[in-house]
């Protein structure tokens, strides 16, 4: 790891603010879905909270992600407004979506979030198209594309990741690698000893990181978002990392090796970091506490607002399908 | 092949077809599963169907495989041409769109293309269905689709021993077969279980209520609607047939041609997309077969044409229901 | 947008096609076009339909690309949804299966799953179409695939100066278009060269013939073999109204259905197979519509349900063609 | 290159004989399309004769091949008769299928050539299946896939090695290197430095050899067939080599680099072997002449017995799309 791209304290209490946001609003998301106050399916990030705290603390707002149904960290690292990614998990008219997306498939134009796939593989060829057109208007955007260990074995992967080479554009694949695709062990699909070595195949820089460990991921991808806004192209980051609640919430985990959940939960990155933080006198106690409150606050505020905003109006059926809804004739509502 | 079955304990659909693996398994043993999380240590399959098959056939005979459906059509495309009878999980209809390639120019044409030199007797399992707030990329019926290509076969079972008849017929049938599962009936659909030579003929579907005042075509769970709506309408003195498909390619033309020439009243209900679907179809040769014979234009009820949306009133909205066929026969009675 | 062509030299519908696609790169920078072997080095397209363009436009903003349409699509999504106009380019409508989760799960859907946030006006030309010996995997219709997806438009032009109007129209359109181009009209379809101003708005159906004993409606290469037909039928004395549907996704109900109203029959042809066709959504709904109107049931005319065959007889026995058509309207003429 | 694996004599005769087939047919075969006899897209492979002759040279009849459209040089090398291949080329009834595939979609059961596919990288993934079914009865087989240099960019080929490698297929994936993908150059469109380097990415061998070198290319044959054979997996093998005759024989070659042309067709690989058999007096110049004699023969009554074979009647529309052909309704056809 090259110390050229170290956080400076500020940076590294930055990250750690956005990867207590994302902890926080696993923990209350799980719950409100536990005690049945929302329903649909769940994807939990948690245990993957380093890797977009600290990818995003290294991109503007201009930047473009592209994320999956397991996103809503890479999301709400990006600075996604609580509020409106509450709602559209409500499904109500104040969601990021009005409620026609929900959380597989939240988009939010602001932060540069600009799509959320439930197609494995599929973030990564639209980030490319992205990137093209950063690269074609010379305004020095990158474009992110998330996606899992799973991901990497799928068509889409290969084909987008020799396109970007080839046209050297300025994307950063993110590998995040929690070594399970559903209940499918990695070895079990993966032929690669490590993903990272596929780079190989493209010409471009491939490296495997712990994803765990805030200092490690920034580095790498603040080399990969410099090379990217430099004009040489993309890179592929294999971060290594564990989802903690299985593939959807509410799983057994009867498909996994329990001793090694175990030893990830143990280390948990989030407290690990904030202890560090603490440790090396970079910030304190007392600091991390009144963030953590008022990121609590802030989640109470955007779950009220959530549940608050009304469910939308079955003529929005008739929307949005085309910029023009006259043009789908009456009778297909039938 | 008779549509015979012995009634023991109920089972949910999800359990007959698994049932439906495991007895073929047994007694072919060219007969193969895979797919993504299909064998025992990786649960037996998402919502189950597959479990314990791994555990007594083998991790030879039964495998979970990468992310990777065109690998996995693909193997299936290749085990079948080499003398094997692959049944293979795409786990939701949205994900055949990366394997149409395999699907539609491999398994459907190559018996054609080589001239009957060779045959491609593999089984494709896909759930799909709305109604379980999973959005937009993970509900969708393409039916339609998979009808208009000639060389595929295409069954939607709405019943526990339909899907175990069912399921054995197309791993039996020397073509291949897209085996439709709807995620909600998976569970909520029980029934008899069959016994192991009970087998429901491809092609063929089934009056599931008679009456006389209209006749209403399904399949898959909106056969479940259908005969709520034909409850409803029973109250009112209306009374509606029920028919439910069980196959789409080849479909039942002449026991729908026949209960419409009996009714004189036709609709067809999916839960695909009404535009362009399969009910365009059966309208369409029911409209031209039985011309001056209806004493009511064919109607059709399909989903809104737009894609699954998540939030729960409008995906409730979106899937026609027992209400919105009810309403339709009632609209249909006021002619002829 | 109205449908207006100003009449000069004539040109082919590659020609036509490759004017559109360079006045619409000259009167707007944000469109791109791409596909394999699109740009000048490599030829301008297989079929030279982008000839010139990488030349005039750059390579930034003209690309051939790797054989890769997951990508391709990939990358016309995401600089559509970046505030560009991609005109991607599958090179032949079979190869759209490897592409379709772009088309089908991504293009189509996120508008509507981004609430109306996103907006990907992209369009994809495709070439199709049978009769030059090119075998089973090379000359599929599936419009009706795409006509099924809610948030796709569709449209398949028969002359050169629609094909520039749609064109034109499908790159200015905020939606996704999906435009299949006919190989063997591109060079055969002749027509006067129309002038920059002229657009064909999507949606919007045409009366190529007059007449008032029957309608048959037709789109792509099939028009001409029905404008083939009508004059056989006319020497007969059987006067045959012939419309270009020009447009699938929306189809023009109002041109259709008032024709059909006019004639009394109405039949639909399309080089697609038959079975689950587009044909069946039209027959379905003219026969809904027209119900009790019409003086003989809906015909439909589609290729014969199998692949493409490579032997002549068989390939040309597959294709509809002027006379089972005419075959078709004589059949009708007789009820009624 | 190992020693291991130099063909003896007999076997370099039996791949020239092979060599000098597939020349003499490709050479035909264009005279047949140049007069109009023979009407349909003809896909050369005139240059790349060495690739098939080789490897057919340690396969047995059973073992499978999965071929593309530019691959009659496959099927011939593998001993496909020539009958019923020319019959079907011209469509006729006596066609191994029937005329309903045409030289795009050719089948012969007898040799294991079990599938011709006209869509760019699809024979991987099916050729993987047929590798599972000789694994799974025990065998010994193995399947072959060609592809393309082109191919090797699609998704279909980095899913299809991925599952081979992980399942360990006796499948060898021999990508046939011709430096275009129809107008495109390699460079243009293929990220890697060479294809075989992909092989990083599955963990499983790769190799780039000499295409045009009959012993080079048999010995990557022969060292991936035991491999296959033994249990032991897929090898991915590059193949370099040229076509002579564009991508569809009738192309111009504007998109050619002229100078790369003329070496490669000055370099013919089929006199070259043949005049190295001679001067290293492994055959004398008469015994090969009446070899190429012979095949011109065969030839010859192989393109009559095509000729005068009966085009198929229309009902064939009806049969072989199911096995039963009862289940199509009859207005299918209207
Ligand atoms: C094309 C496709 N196939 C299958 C699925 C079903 N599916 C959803 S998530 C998933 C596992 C993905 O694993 P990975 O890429 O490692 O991401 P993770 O969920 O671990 O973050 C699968 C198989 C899908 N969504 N898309
Ligand atoms: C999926 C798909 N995309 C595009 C094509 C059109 N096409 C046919 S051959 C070809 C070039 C393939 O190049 P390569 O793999 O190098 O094989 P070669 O023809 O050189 O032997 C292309 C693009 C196709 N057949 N299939
Ligand atoms: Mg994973
Ligand atoms: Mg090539």
């Amino acid at each position: 790891m090259s110390n050229r791209y170290t956080p400076d304290a500020g940076t590294q209490v930055d990250i750690y603010r956005r990867m207590a946001l994302l902890k926080a609003n696993d923990e209350r998301t799980r719950k409100l879905f536990t005690t049945g106050r929302l329903v649909s399916p769940y994807y939990s990030y948690r245990g993957q909270e380093v890797i977009p705290s600290a990818i995003s603390a290294v991109l503007t707002d201009e930047d473009y992600v592209c994320t999956i149904y397991r996103g809503i960290h890479d999301m709400l690292a990006k600075g996604m407004s609580l509020k409106s990614l509450w709602a559209e998990v409500a499904g109500r008219v104040d969601g990021s979506c009005k409620g026609k997306g929900g959380p597989m498939h939240l988009t939010s134009l602001e932060k540069g979030v600009m799509v959320t796939t439930g197609i494995v593989g599929s973030s990564m060829p639209i980030a490319n198209g992205l990137a093209w057109t950063a690269k074609l208007a010379g305004n020095g955007r990158v474009a992110v594309a998330n996606f899992g260990d799973g991901a990497s074995n799928i068509g889409a992967f290969h084909e987008a990741i020799n396109l970007a080479a080839v046209w050297k554009l300025p994307v950063i694949f993110v590998c995040q690698n929690n070594l399970y695709g559903e209940h499918t062990t990695y070895e079990k699909t993966t032929a690669a000893k490590q993903i990272a070595d596929r780079a190989v195949g493209y010409s471009i820089p491939g490296v495997r990181v712990d994803g765990n460990d805030p200092l490690e991921m920034y580095a790498a991808a603040a080399e990969a978002v410099a090379r990217a806004r430099a004009g040489e192209g993309p890179t592929l980051i294999e971060a290594m990392t564990f989802r903690f609640f299985g593939h959807v919430f509410g799983d057994d985990d009867s498909y996994m090796d329990k001793e090694q959940k175990k030893a990830a939960m143990a280390a948990d990155p989030v407290p690990r970091f904030r202890a560090k933080l603490i440790a090396e006198g970079i910030v304190d106690e007392a600091t991390l506490a009144a963030m953590e409150a008022a990121i609590e606050a802030e989640i109470d505020e955007a779950v009220e607002f959530a549940l608050a905003s009304p469910l939308p109006d079955v003529s929005e059926l008739r929307h949005d399908v085309y910029a023009d809804p006259s043009v789908i004739a009456e009778d297909s509502y039938a | 092949m008779t549509d015979t079955a012995t009634k023991t304990r109920a089972v949910t659909m999800a359990e007959a077809i698994n049932r439906a693996l495991a007895d073929a398994m047994a007694e072919d043993d060219k007969v193969l599963v895979f797919g993504e999380d299909v064998a025992d240590p990786e649960g037996g399959g998402v919502v189950g169907i597959s479990r314990g098959l791994s555990t007594r056939f083998g991790d030879d005979r039964v495998r979970s495989t990468p992310i990777a459906e065109q690998a996995i059509i693909g193997a299936a495309v290749g085990s079948a041409l080499g003398g094997y009878k692959p049944v293979a999980e795409i786990m939701l209809m949205n994900f055949s769109t990366v394997a149409m390639d395999m699907i539609v120019n491999h398994a459907a044409k190559l018996r054609f293309m080589t001239g009957g030199q060779t045959g491609v007797p593999l089984t494709v399992r896909m759930m799909t269905g709305a109604g379980i707030s999973s959005g937009g990329q993970h509900g969708d019926y393409y039916e339609a689709w998979f009808a208009h290509v000639a060389g595929l076969k295409v069954v939607t079972p709405s019943t526990p021993e339909d899907a175990y008849g069912l399921m054995r017929s197309c791993i039996e049938d020397p073509d291949p077969c897209i085996f439709i599962e709807n995620i909600l009936l998976l569970a909520m659909a029980k029934g008899p279980q069959p016994d192991s030579t009970h087998r429901v003929p491809i092609g063929k579907g089934i009056v599931r209520q008679e009456g006389k005042d209209l006749t209403i075509v399904a399949h898959s769970r909106m056969v479940v609607e259908a005969l709520g709506a034909a409850k409803a309408l029973e109250a009112e003195g209306v009374s509606a047939e029920v028919i439910d498909l069980r196959s789409i390619q080849p479909w039942d033309r002449e026991l729908v041609l026949s209960s419409a020439a009996k009714t004189g009243r036709l609709m067809i209900v999916h839960e695909a997309t009404k535009q362009f679907g399969i009910g365009a179809e059966i309208a369409a040769v029911a409209s031209h077969e039985l011309f001056g014979k209806l004493k009511a234009p064919v109607h059709r009820v399909g989903a809104a044409f737009c894609a699954v949306p998540f939030s729960k009133p409008l995906e409730t909205a979106f899937m026609p229901d027992a209400q919105r066929i009810a309403d339709g026969a009632r609209a249909m009675m006021k002619h002829g």
